[in-house]
């Protein structure tokens, strides 16, 4: 029995007559690493913002069997969703470890906030090893270097125990090796959670998706692995105009990115 | 039906003269988000300016036209000096421009008692101004009716300009995307001089016709300010007109509340009134629906 | 290591005041004499004595009480010229009340206890003499307060050298009556003076058969009196009776001026405009309107013209001078009568010597009461000329006693308390 | 003890515990032994003053500096806890059933019924500490619960001031109305005359203040102070980990306002007055002037800066009645715009700050940084905001 998956119905966000996301249906399972990718304007983020109560929206999107719709955003944190954002939000006057300490926080009771934080919670030391920011546990977030950041925005999403995990970008801006590095760690977290990355670096796509949704003025234009996306007509006509082409031509555009 | 004519007037009335005091902190806290406390001695220069322009020129009708593009000048550059000095530092840290800006106004009124005295001082209106005029068997002050189409002109020249001219079109550009504007080639360090200069300008011609109603002292502004800014809030941030109608409805409540009770409580149920609307609309009148890409 | 070093140094501090608190107790209330009252620390053994002046010499009222303070500095200036008090030189403390009724209190309090003064002369405000008055009180002091106001008080500790209500007040009723009116719209801010003139009003009203029509109270600052305005034209009452203070003055009167209303049509009486609010109405706004006070600077007599001219060389020739700052000038000369009919500087000599204390001031002759403290003068009812000067109108027969707790009115019996 | 807690950061936390250690016991000699000594009754009852104004300091250095709420309006709060206990001291003073004698002046209908409850001591007493928190607590669910925040909630805070202002003056047989409450004669049966339980109050506004200060350090360096920086940085980063900004805002601002009532309180007694002039708008952003200037993120910058103010508002206005407008205009200018971390943020306490800075870690995070300014965002515009809700 698998409850944890993200299951979006007719999910639609309309800005003053605008509609940015138009009547989606996707479905994304625990175990699924999924990357959403389509051209400036497809939708991508709003999409995420919706699913994660930051947008009005309308359709259903459910999450373990519950609707997420017109929940407020705190409550559906809690109920295990968690985000990233395009750009790192950390908070930037707080050191590393004050940052993951409070992502890992938000079940804590009234008499633990009132009291001063002894040590190092496990869950806390764990996630800094994994996104190798130990050494800076005492560094302000402000003064980290960009990558250094979304690292950070990583581990809290690790410590806050998300079970649907949404990225924005999470890779832009990192050197090869981050990328390889976050690469593997998302396919290590997506094995027991449900993980949905926003993502232009096609290279980077390549490489980790387990399965891809194209996304085109609001609307899913195509779905499933790589390699079929790369092979949909329709998708290559959106990235490189009407016409036929070869799967080649799309590679080569697709894989450098748009 | 002479109570709800009257009224009426006299709601419409106090708006516009709300609404003369609210334009430029419209444009200002609207439009660039500083918090202009020093909004109300700008008022206070231009009805100080007035005062100077009778004792030079002399005649009242007169000296009251001349008075209004002076007092323009005054206020926006007032507000010129303002910005450029202090405000441009402080765009990233928006509410820290309330404090710097209330202790610009401390000093502007100390000023004022220093240079014109601490006691008032009259600016004798025209006789065209003066007086009633009857309507229908109703009598309007004349000097109301004046503000009434003064406020009006105001905002139709300011939406117009925004609307038209290239320099309003900067400033709305500058306002919605200031990355956008400058890599557009757009000086948005000009761009909001001059939205400065306007807003700051437009106080100034709020005092000229505040000679009209009431004392000219440097306590003038402190008895605008709170009912510009609550004209703004309520209008909705970045909205003329969110601001016209924010007046205008306070106005009316304000006078017609003032009528079935008293001056004291109608103050009190106003501020109580804007405090549930911002409950239900915490973005004003108009909410701005905007989806930033950034 | 302790676990919360924070609980429990706060829990230690809690305790240390609680143990301060109880272990050191002074006097209890219900104590014989209530603990003990400060001993004065005037100083009279040099060639000059202290004296403190404490006016708002900034914020709101700053425009009516730097006039006073000029009076009062004329008034030591002459003194200190024909040779002092009792032979000292007065040595002044200024100090600013900023407008605020607790820095009175607390100006008050350092001029008495800090600067040691004789007495202290000064406040405007109903709230600032409520203010200072405890202060006065519990450290047996003098005040000496110079405005009109609204009556029912007396305090062995305050001269009150400005009007009491049956000086002012109710004379001008009487001159209103007299020239006919029967109706009237009381006007006032909100605040405690109009609101207890306006009681006054409406028992003498009863008792005299006048009608009174409405009554509006204005927050202090208000700007737009449109709705007012309208109410008082709509009432129709033939006079309007107005205790509006300060700005709201300017505004009222443009607003009834705009609305076509005239001293002709409807005049409104006046009890806290005097000679510089005038400039700040505008003349042409409220010229023909009567107001009531004891002096005007228009008064022929030998005393205001010496007074008149004596402060103009000081300040400038285009000043006026107004009743309150009159009233002031005056209470200087009416301690120093004080001092010297005691002989003493000491404050129960001074109380003790106070009863018929007797002055030629700029208003006429005025006699202090020694029982209620308040003084004898005459009320005068003026009206606003085109120059914005106040000519007399109409005059009491003679100084008027004054009669704060209006027991000599039977209709005013159950006003107070 | 977990081994990621470094050696460095528990011996510096050793090191700012015992700082401020000694910083508390300074400051307790200085109030309790050096001040009574050396100052006269009336320099010392203005001493009890400034410190009324410095409990809320320390409220407004804790939802200002902290939790990043400009609040406008502590004077609401500050005349809630004042004009309940000169309520109670006005009815103390009259006597069982008594009318105080304001009242009696000018009015003939006796006692409001909503005075009598603070005929009792121990009602008074309660209502001040629950009152204003229980105001602010209110109006901040309903407040940020809506999102109302940045200037929109200064604004709010400054019309509330206003409009409490006009109440009490509009209302004089209730509220003394622009006099306000003063003539007190007793304080919880002991007489205000006496200089003996004068300066009894002194000390019981020392220790008050202490024990504020002790209350707000351990709030500062908890969970939920570190918790309430996240939320002033980015409000809305800190919802999409699961907590409800609203409450740990609303939680600062009530602690804050409780603060300001116990102020009030206290004001009363020392002061001997307590008016509608005390409360509005210009005393409301008076406050936040020596909180400015001492440094509104600090513990103890916000307490300097009001005392400091507030004496130099008393020695200046002496002299210069005039000038003391144009500095603290100045003032507000100068600190505000060029030294936004008031004077806390000077090289020449820099030192000091570093020390107290190890214990509290974010004003540690503030000087490793290097800038002396630690600005917060007080009204964040998030790259990834996305349409207003």
């Amino acid at each position: 029995m698998n409850a944890d998956y993200l299951e979006l119905t007719d999910l639609t966000v309309s800005f003053d007559g605008f509609v940015a996301v138009d009547h989606v249906d996707l479905t994304v399972l625990q175990g699924d690493l999924r990357f959403l990718i389509g051209p400036n304007g497809a939708g991508k983020t709003t999409l995420i913002d919706a699913v994660s109560g930051l947008v009005p929206a309308t359709g259903r999107a459910e999450f373990g069997g519950q609707d997420l719709l017109g929940r407020k955003v705190h409550r559906i944190a809690r109920m295990g969703v968690g985000r990233t954002f395009q750009t790192a939000t950390v908070f930037e006057e707080l050191s590393v470890l004050q940052n993951l300490d409070i992502a890992a926080g938000s079940g804590r009771s009234a008499w633990t906030l009132l009291r001063r934080r002894r040590g190092v919670p496990p869950s806390v030391a764990e996630a800094m090893e994994t996104v190798g920011l130990t050494e800076l546990a005492d560094t302000p977030a402000g003064i980290l270097a960009h990558g250094q950041k979304q690292w950070l925005e990583i581990g809290m999403l690790l410590v806050q125990d998300a079970r649907l995990l949404m990225l924005d970008e999470p890779v832009a801006g990192m050197s090869g090796e981050e990328k390889e590095q976050t690469g593997h760690l998302l396919r290590r977290i997506s094995a027991d959670t449900t993980v949905v990355v926003v993502e232009h670096d096609m290279d980077f796509m390549r490489a980790f998706a387990k399965s891809v949704t194209v996304l085109h003025a609001g609307k899913v234009l195509s779905e499933g692995s790589v390699a079929q996306v790369q092979a949909d007509p329709l998708v290559q006509e959106v990235y490189l105009g009407p016409g036929s082409h070869t799967a080649e031509e799309a590679a080569i555009v697709l894989g450098e990115g748009v | 039906m002479d109570v709800l004519v009257t009224q009426v007037f006299n709601g419409l009335s106090g708006g516009s003269i709300l609404l003369l005091a609210a334009l430029g902190l419209a444009l200002t806290f609207g439009q660039m988000g500083v918090i202009n406390m020093a909004h109300g001695e700008f008022i206070m220069a231009g009805a100080y300016t007035a005062f100077v322009m009778q004792q030079v020129l002399g005649a009242a009708g007169l000296s009251l036209l001349v008075s209004l593009p002076m007092a323009f000048l005054v206020g926006g550059l007032l507000g010129v000096l303002l910005e450029a000095t202090l405000l441009r530092r402080m765009y990233h840290r928006p509410l820290d421009t309330l404090l710097v800006t209330w202790g610009v106004s401390l000093i502007l009124q100390q000023l004022a008692r220093d240079v014109f005295g601490t006691a008032g001082v009259d600016v004798p209106a025209p006789g065209w101004l003066s007086g009633p005029v009857e309507v229908l068997g109703f009598s309007f002050p004349r000097s109301r009716l004046f503000i009434l189409a003064l406020a009006i002109a105001a905002v139709v020249a300011l939406s117009l300009a925004l609307r038209l001219t290239p320099l309003g079109r900067r400033i709305r550009a500058t306002v919605q995307n200031r990355q956008l504007a400058e890599s557009s080639g757009i000086s948005t360090r000009r761009t909001d001089v001059l939205t400065f200069f306007i807003g700051s300008g437009l106080a100034g011609v709020a005092g000229v016709v505040l000679t009209l109603m009431g004392s000219i002292s440097s306590n003038l502004g402190t008895s605008y300010i709170v009912d510009a800014f609550l004209v703004v809030i309520v209008g909705g941030i970045g909205q003329i007109k969110g601001a016209v109608i924010a007046a205008f409805v306070l106005g009316t409540v304000q006078s017609w509340v003032e009528y079935s009770t008293t001056a004291s409580i109608a103050k009190v149920i106003l501020l109580a009134l804007v405090v549930a609307f911002l409950q239900a609309r915490p973005q004003g009148i108009f909410q701005v629906r905007t989806r930033s890409l950034a | 290591m302790s676990r919360f070093p924070a609980r429990r140094s706060a829990a230690t501090a809690a305790v240390l005041v609680l143990g301060l608190a109880l272990s050191a107790c002074g006097s209890r209330v219900d104590d014989a004499g209530g603990g003990a009252t400060a001993e004065s620390c005037v100083d009279t053994s040099g060639d000059s004595v202290k004296i403190g002046f404490l006016n708002s010499r900034s914020g709101t009222m700053a425009i009516s009480e730097n006039t006073v303070f000029n009076s009062l500095e004329l008034a030591a200036t002459q003194i200190n010229a024909a040779g002092g008090v009792l032979g000292k030189q007065l040595e002044i403390v200024a100090e600013d009340g900023a407008s605020e009724p607790t820095v009175f209190a607390e100006k008050a309090d350092k001029l008495i206890r800090d600067d040691c003064v004789a007495a202290v002369f000064g406040g405007w405000t109903s709230s600032s003499r409520k203010a200072m008055l405890p202060v006065f009180e519990s450290n047996d002091a003098l005040l000496f307060y110079p405005v009109q106001y609204e009556g029912l008080e007396s305090s062995e500790n305050i001269f009150y050298t400005g009007a009491t209500t049956n000086q002012q007040i109710i004379p001008a009723l009487d001159y209103l009556k007299e020239s006919g009116v029967t109706s009237l719209f009381l006007v006032g801010s909100d605040y405690v003076f109009p609101q207890t003139a306006n009681k006054i009003i409406k028992a003498y009203a009863e008792a005299n058969g006048i009608e009174v029509k409405g009554e509006e109270y204005a927050p202090l600052g208000h700007t737009d009196f449109a709705t007012i305005v309208a109410k008082v034209r709509d009432a129709g009452a033939a006079a309007v009776f107005n205790t509006l203070n300060g700005d709201s003055n300017v505004a009222f009167f443009k607003e009834y001026k705009n609305l076509g209303l005239t001293a002709e049509t409807m005049p409104v009486l006046s009890v806290s405009i005097a000679e510089e609010e005038v400039g700040g109405i505008g003349v042409d706004n409220i010229v023909g309107q009567p107001v009531a006070w004891n002096y005007y600077q228009t008064i022929a007599s030998p005393a205001n013209e010496k007074f008149v001219a004596d402060f103009k060389a000081a300040y400038g020739a285009e000043k006026v001078t107004s009743d309150p700052m009159e009233a002031a000038y005056t209470s200087l000369y009416l301690w120093k009568g004080m001092v010297e009919k005691a002989g003493s500087f000491a404050v129960p000599d001074v109380q003790a010597a106070a009863d018929g204390v007797s002055f030629e001031a700029p208003e006429g002759t005025v006699t202090v009461n020694g029982e209620n403290h308040h003084i004898a003068k005459t009320a005068l009812i003026g009206k606003i000329g085109a120059d914005g000067l106040i000519y007399t109108e109409w005059s009491s027969d003679g100084p008027i006693e004054p009669d704060p707790y209006l027991k000599s009115y039977p209709w005013a019996s159950g006003l107070a308390g | 003890m977990s081994e990621f807690d470094t050696a460095a950061s528990r011996v510096s936390a050793l090191r700012g515990r015992w700082a401020v250690l000694v910083g508390f016991g300074v400051a307790a000699v200085l109030l309790f032994a050096v001040a009574p000594a050396v100052l006269t009754s009336f320099r010392l009852g203005l001493l009890g003053k400034y410190l009324c104004y410095a409990m809320v300091a320390v409220g407004i250095g804790l939802a200002w500096g902290r939790g990043g709420m400009l609040v406008l309006g502590q004077g609401v709060f500050f005349g809630i806890g004042a004009y309940l206990m000169a309520m109670h001291l006005k009815l103390a003073d009259a006597g069982a059933d008594g009318v105080p004698d304001f009242m009696a002046l000018i009015s003939s209908s006796g006692v409001p019924g909503w005075w009598e409850p603070f005929r009792s001591g121990w009602v008074t007493l309660v209502a001040i500490l629950v009152l204003p928190a229980l105001l602010a607590a209110l109006l901040g669910l309903a407040t940020f619960r809506r999102r109302v925040r940045g200037a929109y909630f200064a604004i709010l805070s400054q019309a509330l001031a206003a409009a409490f202002a006009i109440l009490l003056i509009g209302n004089p047989t209730a509220t003394g109305g622009s006099t306000g409450l003063n003539n007190f004669v007793g304080f919880f049966g002991f007489s205000l005359r006496d200089p003996v339980n004068r300066q009894m109050l002194y000390f019981i506004a020392a220790g008050v203040l202490l024990a504020m200060l002790l209350l707000v350090r351990q709030l500062m360096v908890s969970r939920y102070g570190e918790l309430l920086v996240a939320c002033r940085d980015s409000e809305e980063r800190v919802r999409f980990l699961g907590y409800d900004p609203a409450t740990v805002k609303t939680v600062a601002f009530a602690v804050a306002a409780m603060m300001a009532g116990i102020g009030g309180a206290l004001f009363v007694p020392i002061v001997g007055i307590i008016s509608p002039n005390d409360v509005g708008i210009v005393p409301s952003i008076g406050l936040l002037i020596g909180v400015a200037i001492g440094g509104r993120t600090t513990l103890a910058g916000p307490v300097l800066g009001a005392i400091a103010v507030a004496w130099a508002e008393t020695s200046l206005s002496e002299q210069f009645p005039s000038g003391w407008t144009y500095a603290q205009g100045l003032m507000f200018m100068l600190v505000v715009a060029f030294l936004p971390g008031g004077l806390a943020s000077l090289g020449a306490v820099r030192g000091l700050r570093r020390k107290i800075a190890a214990a509290d870690p974010t004003v540690a995070a503030e000087t490793a940084d290097g800038d002396p300014a630690p600005v917060p965002a007080t009204e964040p515009r998030h790259a990834h905001g996305g349409a207003q809700a």
